[in-house]
């Protein structure tokens, strides 16, 4: 394995802020790492923690949510019940056993393209760090 | 203790009310040292009941396990209320039922008893081995005796009582309409230093523990099921569309079992350690949702299950929630 | 059929030398004791009463592939046990051994289960006497005992200081051959000291019942109360029937991973809501009263019914590790009595 | 299905599809023939005999085969879209594939009803079973004697292989009666329960046969009528349905009692299910 090692990052971003923010990054032509996917959702506070894991499950290296800033919500507070949620699955997963770079979480506005990039390399670099997901992902023995 | 004639005649004239349709309490087992729980209607059978520290099982699971059908045409659905017998740690499975309004404080009679502590299976059993007969048990001062035939033993509470008694901080009831005996004085605390022992492993160490523990699992859900604040009655780990857990046992859809499982339980979990207590494959999985408390309680400064009057963690927020983690 | 004996530092050395055979044995890790494909011969454990899960495990794997296929494709790959392997299950108690032969009745009846007759044609089986039966076992009231020879190609004996090693059948015979240098023959004194050991294990167990008039007796308790007396205390989990070694219902389900897809079987329990519930929301057994009655009915009645025995070998899982307290010869007293 | 293995399906292409009835819980006919032409050789099904019929990645159903074992060259199955494998079952059209495995069950003992009359009385998607029924009595019309359909259903749209039904009304020794439950404009045919439409048509119970599928609580009602027109246990017959798995008697959960509706059945006469509570729970 001399090949260097390259996480995929799945992303849920918010329709509202961060996805606008993600096309922001593109139209602006802001370079932002290519190892994340991204899943548009309504907003951060449809993500089901869930998500996450089975994210974490089917192959992804690390998880990232984002939403519109505190008191920005386009549904007024959905982002505060995703702050609860993430931070609470956050620490179950590091309780597990799973790295805490893993699993991430960030505001960013539709104004805020250069931000957006700057998130996604942050998760990318904190990923790349641990290594390759190998703690719960379905693998596929005896099939 | 609860004087067990007490008792008896307190539910007898609860179950002789005409608003009250049946009563959740606890009766000798058929051996061992668990009593069985028992769901009676009839104020005759209230002479079966006992309370002793063999009555382990945790009595608001019953509450919420009730199967309620389709009420036939030209009935009218039974709305009398259901006695509860329960112990402290059962009193903060009802508040959180009530908190998350499963059923109204209305619908339920709740004759709490000041607990002394229960028994650990496992941990007599170290002792005694399988017993073929019911054991009883009682509790005098800092002794627990344990009465096995007609060989009587004398222990400390460490060496026989469950992990959660030895940490408990609400030994009495916090609801009840009829309190039966006297309020015991909380003679426990919780630090949760094992949890954060835990927590100083590295993530390669807390994964190969949990590793082993999950893969043992052999999802026969009895962990979920016993567990009072676990009533959905469509629950996300065996719906078929979407499914979100495979049915196939191995270490990637346990895992995935075990955390959906604690996650559902944060901020809700009312420390009653059934779920560990019912293991037949002996996980620890009170550690999960002990993490989760701890957390709950140094993030959000919440306890679930003292006051019918909060809102569910994850139904509510605060402006000011700890952000640290947050980019 | 041989006697046999060996001392017990030397287990060791007679599973070393068992290298022809995939070895399955009671091991215990994590505080677990079942049966395990043994690597190491160290990791063996005879300490124990009952396996926490039955060796049926063996056999009927809680998730075994059915088949494999690459999703789009229609091409179709089996993944069938090989019948040519040599499997060895040491150190199995003689209830899970009959345990075997009655589930084996359902696995043939007509359509023959290719999955788990070719291991259990490949598989030699050395049982495990019984000393300390536990307080909830009642194999003898079943026609099993402690020491019940039936379904075993070998049995083996804890003396204390050695193990006695009696063969049954020609399999047995053929499995002693690979035991090594090990083993010596045994005399009268093992022989009298096992048979000895037998009988005080019979009248070490403690519960019992008749189970005669049963089976004619369930029907009519259709729509009797006791169901409803015993369900309103469960908790509807799968602990006795995964747990129980005669039991044999499972799931069917689809999986796919990327490219990948596969048929598997699990276990299922009848216990579960999920088990009947039709695809319309329609339940024939819409409660747990229905549920148990069908898991008592099936293991006392439908099933002697349709193959002649009945489907509990009384090994005592269901009762120790029913977290409420249901007991299996509670209820069938209380049918008895009814 | 495979010889030695008999949870391995074979893999048949949809030749034709057809919706019978519209909306949510719609009813899509599928005409399927094997890949391997060869399976032929060896299938061999009777009227009455299910399969379980799936789709790869998905799982599999049983259904009953509803083409009688006349019509040759092709296998019909007609499935309601319900559950997860009924709804991606629904996806597929014409040129697509899926797996059937089977035949299982048992089936209608058609020899030895021969020479006398039979009545079939269908509900809604429980025509599927009684279809090859009818098929192959009109395919050995000399074998037997009367024919008597009685079919119902919510309302028109929900009756299910209309294009036949048409041609039952004017076709020699068959006679067939419909119904709906409740009135509708330019309907000609009765109105009300297929019970109710049971004791209006007051079949002889004189050497006949009655098979009856539908609804349980159709059936139910059903048997209580033929009862009192006379019929004894042994000339009702019926299909039974439960959740299965395997469809080989392995899996566990279809039993009624001490038989397993998949193997002992799916037909069952009803002085077997009579003393059997839970047959109709």
């Amino acid at each position: 394995m001399s090949e260097e090692f390259e996480p995929r990052v799945v992303a849920f971003l918010c329709n509202w802020c961060s996805y606008a923010g993600a096309d922001l990054a593109g139209t602006s032509r802001i370079h932002y790492l290519p190892n994340v996917r991204i899943i548009r959702v309504m907003c951060s506070g449809r993500v089901n923690p869930l998500f996450l894991v089975n994210a974490l499950q089917q192959g992804a290296d690390g998880v990232l949510i984002s939403g519109c800033h505190p008191g920005d919500c386009h549904y007024l507070e959905g982002n505060y019940y995703a702050r609860r949620r993430f931070v609470l699955m956050r620490k179950l997963l590091e309780h597990i056993g799973v790295e805490p770079e893993r699993v991430n979480m960030s505001w960013v506005s539709a104004s805020e393209g250069a931000k957006f990039a700057e998130v996604v390399e942050k998760t990318v670099e904190g990923v790349k760090a641990v290594g390759p997901m190998n703690q719960f992902r379905r693998r596929q023995i005896n099939w | 203790m609860v004087n067990q004639e007490e008792l008896r005649n307190k539910a007898k004239e609860v179950l002789e009310r005409e608003d009250v349709r049946r009563l959740i309490g606890w009766k000798r087992g058929t051996y061992g040292f668990e009593a069985a729980p028992c769901v009676i209607e009839k104020p005759e059978e209230a002479v079966n009941l006992i309370f002793d520290p063999t009555c382990v099982q945790n009595s608001a699971s019953f509450i919420v396990l009730e199967e309620k059908l389709p009420v036939p045409r030209g009935q009218e659905p039974d709305t009398r209320k259901i006695a509860v017998m329960v112990k402290g740690c059962d009193s903060r499975a009802i508040v959180q039922h009530i908190v998350e309004k499963a059923y109204d404080r209305d619908d339920i009679v709740i004759l709490g008893i000041p607990c002394t502590g229960v028994l650990d299976r496992r941990k007599a059993e170290k002792v005694f081995g399988i017993i073929e007969k019911p054991a009883e048990a009682s509790t005098e001062g800092d002794k627990v005796i344990v009465k096995v035939g007609n060989e009587q033993k004398e222990f400390e509470r460490s060496e026989i009582l469950m992990d959660k008694c030895l940490r408990c901080r609400h030994p009495n009831p916090v609801i009840s309409d009829i309190l039966l005996g006297e309020e015991v004085e909380k003679w426990a605390d919780d630090d949760f230093s094992d949890v954060q022992e835990f927590e100083s492993k590295s993530p390669k160490d807390k994964w190969s523990f949990w590793e082993e523990q999950f893969s043992k699992c052999i999802r026969c859900y009895a962990c979920r099921n016993v567990c009072p604040m676990c009533y959905c009655i469509d629950c996300v780990v065996t719906k078929l569309r979407p499914q979100w857990t495979r049915r196939s046992t191995d270490i990637s859809e346990n895992t995935v079992y075990h955390i959906q499982r604690a996650w559902h339980l944060a901020g809700r979990c009312i420390e009653c350690m059934e779920c560990e207590r019912v293991c037949p494959m002996n996980i620890p999985i009170m550690t999960l949702n002990r993490k989760m408390t701890l957390e709950v309680k140094q993030m959000f400064d919440y306890e679930p299950g003292l006051d019918v009057e909060a809102k569910p963690l994850l139904a509510s927020y605060n402006p000011q929630d700890p952000e640290e983690y947050i980019m | 059929m041989g006697e046999y004996k060996f001392s017990k530092e030397n287990l060791g050395k007679v599973l070393e030398a068992l290298k022809d055979y995939k070895v399955y044995a009671p091991q215990k890790k994590a505080d677990v004791v079942r049966f395990q494909e043994l690597s190491d011969p160290s990791e063996i454990t005879l300490e124990f009463t009952n396996t926490n899960v039955p060796p049926k495990e063996i056999m009927f794997p809680q998730t075994e592939t059915l088949f494999r296929f690459k999703v789009g494709g229609q091409d179709i790959e089996p993944r069938v046990p090989e019948p040519t392997d040599k499997m060895l299950v040491f150190g199995l108690r003689p209830c899970d051994a009959r345990a075997y032969s009655i589930v084996d009745k359902l696995w043939q009846w007509d359509f023959i289960d290719p999955y788990v007759k070719n291991r259990r044609e490949s598989s030699t089986i050395v049982g495990f006497a019984c000393s300390e039966p536990c307080a909830n076992c009642f194999c003898t009231s079943l026609g099993g005992g402690p020491a019940d020879e039936e379904n075993l190609d070998a049995i083996l004996f804890d003396l204390g200081e050695v193990f006695y090693l009696k063969t049954i059948t020609e399999k047995g015979d053929e499995f002693v051959q690979k035991c090594g240098e090990a083993l010596e023959s045994a005399g009268d004194v093992e022989r009298k000291n096992a048979q000895a050991q037998g009988k005080e294990a019979i009248e070490k167990i403690r519960r019992s019942i008749e189970v005669e008039g049963i089976s004619e007796k369930l029907p009519g308790l259709f729509n009797d109360a006791i169901w409803k007396e015993f369900s309103s205390r469960c908790l509807g989990c799968g602990i006795c029937t995964y747990l129980c070694p005669t039991c044999h219902c499972f799931d069917i389900q689809d999986e796919t991973e990327a490219l990948d897809g596969r048929r598997a079987r699990m276990w299922d329990t009848c216990m579960f809501a999920e088990y009947t519930l039709h695809a319309s929301g329609h339940n024939p057994r819409p409660t747990r009263a229905e549920r148990t009655r069908n898991r008592i009915s099936h293991k006392y009645s439908y099933f002697p019914e349709k193959f002649g025995v009945v489907a509990c070998v009384g090994c005592g899982r269901c009762i120790n590790f029913c977290p409420v307290n249901i007991d299996i010869l509670d209820i069938l007293g209380k049918v008895k009595e009814a | 299905m495979d010889e030695g293995n008999p949870y391995l399906p074979y893999t048949v292409r949809i030749e034709e599809t057809r919706y019978e009835t519209p909306g949510d819980r719609c009813i899509k006919t599928f005409i399927v023939n094997f890949t391997d032409e060869k399976v032929w050789e060896t299938w061999e099904h009777k009227p009455g005999q299910c399969a379980m019929v799936g789709r790869l990645g998905v799982g599999e159903s049983m259904f009953c085969i509803s083409s009688s074992p006349t019509e040759e060259g092709y296998l019909r199955f007609s499935v309601m879209k319900m559950g997860k494998v009924t709804s991606a079952l629904h996806e597929l059209d014409a040129g697509d594939f899926m797996t059937v495995r089977g035949p299982l069950g048992n089936w209608f003992p058609l020899d030895e009803w021969e020479g006398k009359n039979i009545i079939t009385i269908g509900g809604g998607i429980g025509q599927a079973p009684l279809r090859p029924v009818i098929n192959y009595i009109r395919a050995n019309r000399d074998r037997y004697g009367e024919l008597t359909v009685i079919y119902g259903s919510r309302t028109s749209k929900d009756l299910c292989f209309k294009d036949e039904l048409e041609s039952f009304m004017t076709e020699d020794g068959l006679k067939c009666h419909l119904s709906v439950d409740v009135e509708e404009e330019g309907w000609p045919h009765f109105v009300g329960f297929v019970p109710t439409l049971l004791m209006e048509v007051a079949p002889s119970p004189e050497n006949a046969i009655a098979v009856t599928c539908g609804p349980p609580i159709m059936i139910k009602f059903v048997i209580q009528n033929l009862e009192k027109l006379g019929f004894a246990p042994e000339q009702i017959y019926t299909t039974l349905e439960n959740r299965m798995k395997c469809g080989i008697g392995k899996c566990g959960r279809c039993n009624v009692g001490h038989l397993y509706v998949c193997k002992d059945g799916p037909v069952f006469s009803y002085s077997t299910l009579k003393d059997i509570p839970e047959a109709f729970a």
